[in-house]
């Protein structure tokens, strides 16, 4: 039972999939203007990657491994990748079009997210089970969402900051994130105590 | 044009910023006091370096100087940043954390007020992730007499491991972990026999226990002049002392007791001066209070479980990345909009 | 009985200034060569003007008439001859005008015929239309028109009235110096309104400043004799005075912002307002004149009882006005508003001319940044977080200040006073407001245009939709009647025929008036000739010759209008 | 090698199925956003963006087919609302579609207007009122300032004069920075 706390609690904050993996850098600068789409991406992609991770996980585990075809782990999986996030995308043109609206570029680009590719495939690296899968997969994704959405609300505040003008926008934001990620170093070897 | 109001409270930044610079001496007094005019030294240098980084930014970002020099926050970072520091620390590591906490940390947000994030702490991450050893040097109290520090300062070779230790936040951590393994001559001793050694005091570091009352008197001070409210200090010690509290109550020969933890490190400077920033801390009643919790909550488990000696900078980074949600989420009901 | 006096957030102590304006008593004015007064004086729509150039008018006679019931009535301040009435420069900060009546004084300063009220036999309904022709509004500094607050709430009683004597501004004394010397008939006032109000109870709240004026209520009271008024001491803080929170003060109650008190029980009134209304009722006297504090720097600050529409200069130099005087400012030195000119004319809501010099009123210390310290929240009297809403106000960013509720925010000036930063806080808020006030007046505007556009859309469709219907009938029609014949018309064609026709017909007619206008319109010389070159000019002249054998060749002599 | 093949043909073939169902499940109608852009939009329907109307044009916004920068009336400002709407980057006003005016209403010479009925049937608001042969005029509060009866006037009889500001419509500054330039 521990060991999965472990699981998640290490997923989210002390190998943070973005500040500490620098995985899915893109979402998480494109998509972090506003706190309301940030909170909308953190959501998507914690569907995306959650279902991933387990959908994957079936795909190596029952059919590529039994096949001998794990060599073909990687196009496999950006395959079903590609497929959900397409089914995502049709969920929330119906559920909230502005949201699909604003996602707009982003939600195909979950896809090409290095993360969501990323962590189906540490969790083969890991020899996670299936439980530890989605576990994985779903920590690793409360972990983007929740900087996502920290990173959003600075962002916000950011925006009425008297910012010199060479560093406003995207390099104000890299710096910002560069002192999280550095924040989130004090988190470093508390998935090691045992 | 100027509109009403006409009349003013004579209140400035500067005399806020001075109050808060009064208010370090007690803690800087007993500093000097238990471990020698060293520190003195790195306030001077960090001061120096902090007011030269401003004014080239400012020249460069084309604002009035001599308005944002003699504001006096760029003192209270140097300082922060001196106190935090090793008292022994060569003097370009103390001027490239200033520097970094001036130039990228506060004038790169814009300056005075803007900035997301403590500039003192976040060059004290910065600086130990970066030299994790010589960030780790403590010298006793009494240990080192102020001919042997000015040349650690400013000396080129450094040959002080065998002078200096860990802190005893971060002696008495090892001590522990090595104390519940069962091939350690340690095996089975608790942390109040653990802290028997010529490091510690009545409470915490010896010496440095004064220390932090000194920084306590001038928080109360700070206190009663209404600079800083007491939601922060009080939270934070509260929240320190429980969670400290509660691990030791339950497994005693494993884990600190809860006044070592308060007297130890930097758990009075953070309480009253790191996380009362207003500018990158939270504002509301209620921010204010979780804010601090989360703090000592994370301090503790930082200086507990993880890999670093002492964890006030890398909590205050940390709640600093939550101040805005925070804030945005304990807004007090206005004026005829609260349930009674 | 000790009643429980409750308290409000925040709030500040600036110094009172009040002790040399309340030495001497209250005194009048000589006439002014001129009085200009504003026909805009109140909250609400514009009064029109009911005199010409040239009229005579008497003392209290009504020069402009309210304009639907959220407006109030304007009368002469004395009597003599209207020489104007045209846009004057107002008492406001913007220096823009609005239409006023100048009277030159005759000297006589004689009433006329005065428009009297029972009040014993009249209806509720009717003291208020009474109230409204006389031009009674609140003094306090808001200019609401009374009437419209004499109105209990749904239950058709109030719990309490309570009666605004606070002054918690600093420098002013003029509803002291009221209560002190008219505390009798202002009580009688009170009686009356809390009559229409059918209200329980009357809390009359004085700040602890102003002990005579408590004692001179206090007397008036007894000697009155009437139960459940109660005159109270409040604790002297600034904005005690503002309307929300004295009735927090008094009762306990928190009006929300954009609710009506007397949904909560309570109506709020200037001590200054039940004088007017007692004179209004009782004498059958309009508010033409209203005590005003002259403070600041002037040898002699005093209160004066002011005709509406003196020059503020005019009753500042009985005063003793100093050297370096350099505005004035309406109200106090908290709330008050710049005067664009010395010479504004007083008007209903003067409650002080406050005169400013560098020296009285230095210009703020240089802007510096917000710090977050949270000052001006501790001072807030709204519990606002105003650091917040100025950060966005800043930037522009005008929803999140609305999320910081920025309509709260009743502009006291608390947090500019506190903040160590010296940040013009309300200047940022009052910015905000106006800024968003004016996208919602562009928004009402794109919303009727687009209605507008959309039915003319539908119209259009629609008469195109019959004209097809129309059309197709008739070359049913003609279908019907060639039907014998061996070819039959297209449908189209009896359309191809008439349309162009009809349209050459209304060419016609519109080029045979555009001559008619060219020629009344005085012919319009060329501009710039002289420095344009030959050869433009050559050009130009060919291409006048062109239009005007194009104009020759269209105006057919023989209109086709019989078709039309 | 047909191991692979085989997997990667069934794999592909499950997804699609799942996807033509998830199509035709979650279908959608009709497009609020174009409520939205159009609620930004100024709707003086003046048809400087190239469309005829603010409608049509949130149309061809939401269709991708215009850029957000082609409404002069709606200036800077409308411009950051629609980038901020659209998560899509501010850009300038584009020159060819106009510039930024004061806003202005148009006004009747009715001394010179010889009631051809012309304006009337060029605007878009019904804001002009009047009869054939008689002089018309402009309803002042429900005038966009379109200019589109300008060019139709054949006696040029129709002025755009800016609208005055008055007490109601004044507005407060912005504080400006009172930082002294200290040497």
């Amino acid at each position: 039972m521990t060991s999965y706390l472990f699981v998640i609690l290490g997923a989210v904050l002390v190998n943070n999939v973005v500040l500490v993996r620098i995985l899915g850098l893109c979402p998480f600068m494109g998509v972090s203007k506003k706190l309301d789409t940030a909170v909308g991406m953190g959501a998507a992609t914690t569907f995306v990657l959650t279902l991933g991770c387990g959908t994957s996980y079936l795909v190596d585990h029952y059919i590529l491994v039994p096949a001998g075809v794990d060599y073909l782990r990687t196009l496999a999986f950006i395959v079903i990748i590609a497929a959900i996030v397409q089914v995502t995308e049709l969920v929330i043109q119906k559920t909230s079009p502005v949201l699909h609206q604003v996602l707009g570029i982003y939600l195909p680009l979950i896809t090409t997210n290095c993360a969501v590719l990323g962590i189906p495939l540490l969790n083969v690296a890991l020899h996670h089970d299936l439980l530890e899968s989605l576990l994985f997969g779903f920590g690793s994704s409360v972990g983007f969402s929740l900087v996502l959405v920290l990173f959003a609300g600075i962002r916000e505040r950011l925006d009425g900051a008297d910012i010199p003008a060479p560093f406003k926008g995207t390099a104000i934001a890299m710096v910002t994130a560069g002192l999280m990620s550095l924040a989130f170093m004090g988190f470093a070897g508390l998935d090691k105590y045992h | 044009m100027i509109n009403s109001p006409y009349i003013r409270k004579p209140a400035s930044v500067q005399s806020v910023m001075l109050q808060v610079l009064l208010a370090l001496v007690p803690g800087i007094a007993a500093y000097v006091w238990f471990f020698g005019a060293g520190i003195l030294v790195q306030l001077a240098i960090a001061s120096v370096a902090a007011l030269a980084g401003e004014a080239a930014m400012l020249a460069i970002r084309g604002k009035p100087k001599a308005l944002f020099l003699t504001d006096l926050s760029a003192i209270v970072t140097a300082w922060l940043i001196a106190l935090t520091f090793p008292p022994i620390a060569p003097w370009w590591l103390t001027v490239t954390g200033t520097l970094l906490a001036v130039v990228i940390v506060k004038q790169l947000y814009g300056g005075l007020g803007q900035n997301p994030f403590n500039p003192a702490m976040a060059a004290f991450c910065l600086m130990i992730v970066a030299y994790p050893a010589l960030m780790s040097q403590w010298p006793a109290a009494g240990q080192l007499d102020f001919k042997t520090q000015i040349e650690l300062i400013f000396g080129g070779a450094r040959h002080v491991d065998a002078i200096t230790g860990a802190t005893p936040l971060d002696a008495l951590r090892t001590a522990l972990r090595s104390a519940a393994s069962p091939d350690s001559e340690l095996h089975g001793l608790r942390a109040a026999q653990l802290m028997d050694g010529p490091a510690f005091g009545l409470l915490g570091g010896k010496g440095g226990e004064w220390v932090a009352f000194g920084y306590l008197l001038g928080g109360l001070w700070l206190i009663q002049r209404r600079i800083i409210t007491w939601h922060i200090p009080a939270a934070f010690c509260g929240a320190l002392f429980a969670t400290a509290g509660l691990l030791w109550s339950l497994r005693p020969e494993g884990f600190a007791s809860p006044l070592f933890h308060l007297a130890s490190g930097g758990a009075m400077l953070g309480a009253f001066f790191i996380l009362t920033d207003p500018v990158s801390g939270a504002t509301t009643a209620r921010g204010k209070l979780l804010f601090a919790a989360g703090a000592a909550v994370l301090t503790y488990v930082i200086r507990a479980f993880g890999a670093y000696p002492d964890g006030i900078a890398f909590a205050t980074l940390l709640m600093n990345i939550l101040v805005p949600i925070i804030d945005m989420k304990t807004q007090a009901p206005v004026f005829g909009h609260k349930k009674d | 009985m000790l009643r429980k006096l409750f308290k409000f957030h925040g709030g500040v102590k600036p110094p009172t200034n009040k002790a040399h304006s309340t030495t001497a008593p209250i005194a009048s004015v000589p006439l002014p060569d001129r009085l200009v007064i504003p026909l805009h004086q109140s909250v609400g729509g514009h009064p029109r003007p009911l005199v010409q150039p040239g009229d005579q008018v008497f003392k209290g006679q009504r020069i402009g008439g309210a304009d639907g019931n959220l407006s109030s009535a304007v009368h002469a301040s004395t009597s003599g001859i209207v020489r104007d009435v045209l846009p004057a420069v107002m008492p406001h900060t913007s220096g823009l005008t609005t239409l006023s009546v100048v009277i030159e004084p005759d000297g006589e300063d004689r009433w006329g015929e005065l428009d009297r009220i029972n009040v014993r036999a009249a209806t509720p309904d009717e003291l208020r239309d009474y109230l409204r022709d006389a031009g009674v509004v609140g003094l306090g500094g808001a200019v609401f028109p009374s009437h419209l607050k004499l109105k209990p709430g749904k239950e058709g009683k109030l719990d309490t009235l309570v009666i605004n004597g606070a002054e918690c501004e600093p420098f002013i004394t003029c509803d002291d110096m009221l209560m002190r010397e008219r505390a009798t008939d202002m009580l009688k006032g009170i009686s009356a309104m809390r009559h229409m109000l059918q209200a329980r109870d009357v809390l009359i709240g004085i700040e602890d400043n102003k002990p005579e004026a408590l004692a001179a209520v206090r007397a008036a009271i007894a000697a009155a004799g009437e139960p459940g008024i109660e005159a109270l001491a409040i604790p002297t803080r600034y904005p005690a005075g503002g309307a929300k929170q004295l009735i927090r003060v008094l009762t306990g109650i928190e009006v929300p912002h954009g609710r009506r008190s007397t949904d909560f029980g309570v109506q709020c009134f200037n001590v200054g307002t039940a004088y007017s209304i007692h004179d209004a009722l009782e004498h059958g006297r309009p508010l033409i004149s209203r005590v005003v504090t002259v403070a600041g720097n002037v040898d002699a600050p005093r209160n004066y009882d002011v005709l509406i529409g003196t020059p503020m200069d005019h009753v500042v130099r009985l005063a003793g006005a100093r050297p370096d005087t350099d505005r004035y400012i309406m109200g106090g030195p908290m709330m008050g508003v710049r005067m664009p000119a010395f010479d504004v004319p007083v008007v209903k809501a003067t409650n002080c001319i406050l005169v400013g010099s560098p020296v009285l009123f230095p210009p703020p210390p240089p802007e510096m940044p917000c710090i977050r310290c949270g000052e001006c929240a501790k001072a807030c009297p709204a519990d606002l977080a105003p650091f917040e809403m100025y950060w966005f106000s800043r930037a522009r960013n005008f929803g999140k200040t609305q999320e910081y509720h920025l309509f709260d925010c009743i502009e006291c000036g608390c947090c500019s006073f506190v903040c160590p930063s010296h940040i013009p806080l309300v200047d940022y808020f009052r910015f905000s407001k106006s800024e968003i006030w004016a996208r919602e007046r562009e928004k009402e505007a794109a919303d009727t245009a687009r209605e507008r556009f959309e039915f003319k859309n539908l119209r259009q469709e629609r008469e195109k939709q019959e004209k097809a219907e129309k059309l197709a009938a008739k070359a049913a029609a003609t279908r019907e009647k060639v039907a014998g014949d061996t070819a039959t018309a297209p449908p189209g064609a009896a359309a191809a025929v008439t349309k162009p026709g009809g349209d050459d017909a209304k060419r016609a007619l519109i080029e045979a008036a555009m001559e008619k206008a060219r020629l009344q319109k005085a012919q319009v010389a060329p501009k710039n000739l002289d420095v344009t070159s030959p050869d433009v000019q050559a050009e130009m002249a060919a291409i006048d010759a062109r239009r005007h054998a194009a104009r020759e060749a269209s105006s057919d002599p023989h209109p086709p209008a019989g078709q039309a | 090698m047909l191991t692979a093949l085989l997997v990667m043909t069934g794999i592909a073939l499950l997804l699609g199925a799942g996807l033509g169902f998830a199509s035709i499940k979650f279908k959608v109608e009709g497009d609020p956003l174009v409520d939205k852009i159009d609620a930004i939009l100024p709707q003086t329907q003046c048809g400087q963006c190239g469309f005829p109307g603010c409608r049509p044009y949130a149309n061809a916004i939401a269709g991708g087919e215009a850029e957000i920068n082609q409404c002069p009336p709606g200036g800077e400002e409308g411009i950051r609302k629609l980038a901020d709407l659209l998560g899509r980057e501010f850009k300038p006003l584009s020159e060819e579609h106009g510039v930024e005016k004061p806003k202005s209403v148009a006004v009747i010479d009715e001394a010179t207007c010889i009631g051809c009925t012309l304006c009337i049937q060029a605007c878009p608001v019904d804001a002009i009122v009047g009869a054939a042969k008689q002089m018309h005029t402009i309803i002042a509060a429900d005038c966009t300032g379109c200019e589109l009866c300008l060019a139709p006037c054949p006696v040029d009889c129709i002025t755009m004069e800016p609208i005055v500001e008055t007490v109601d419509t004044w507005k407060w500054r912005y504080p400006v920075f009172q930082i002294k330039q200290a040497a």
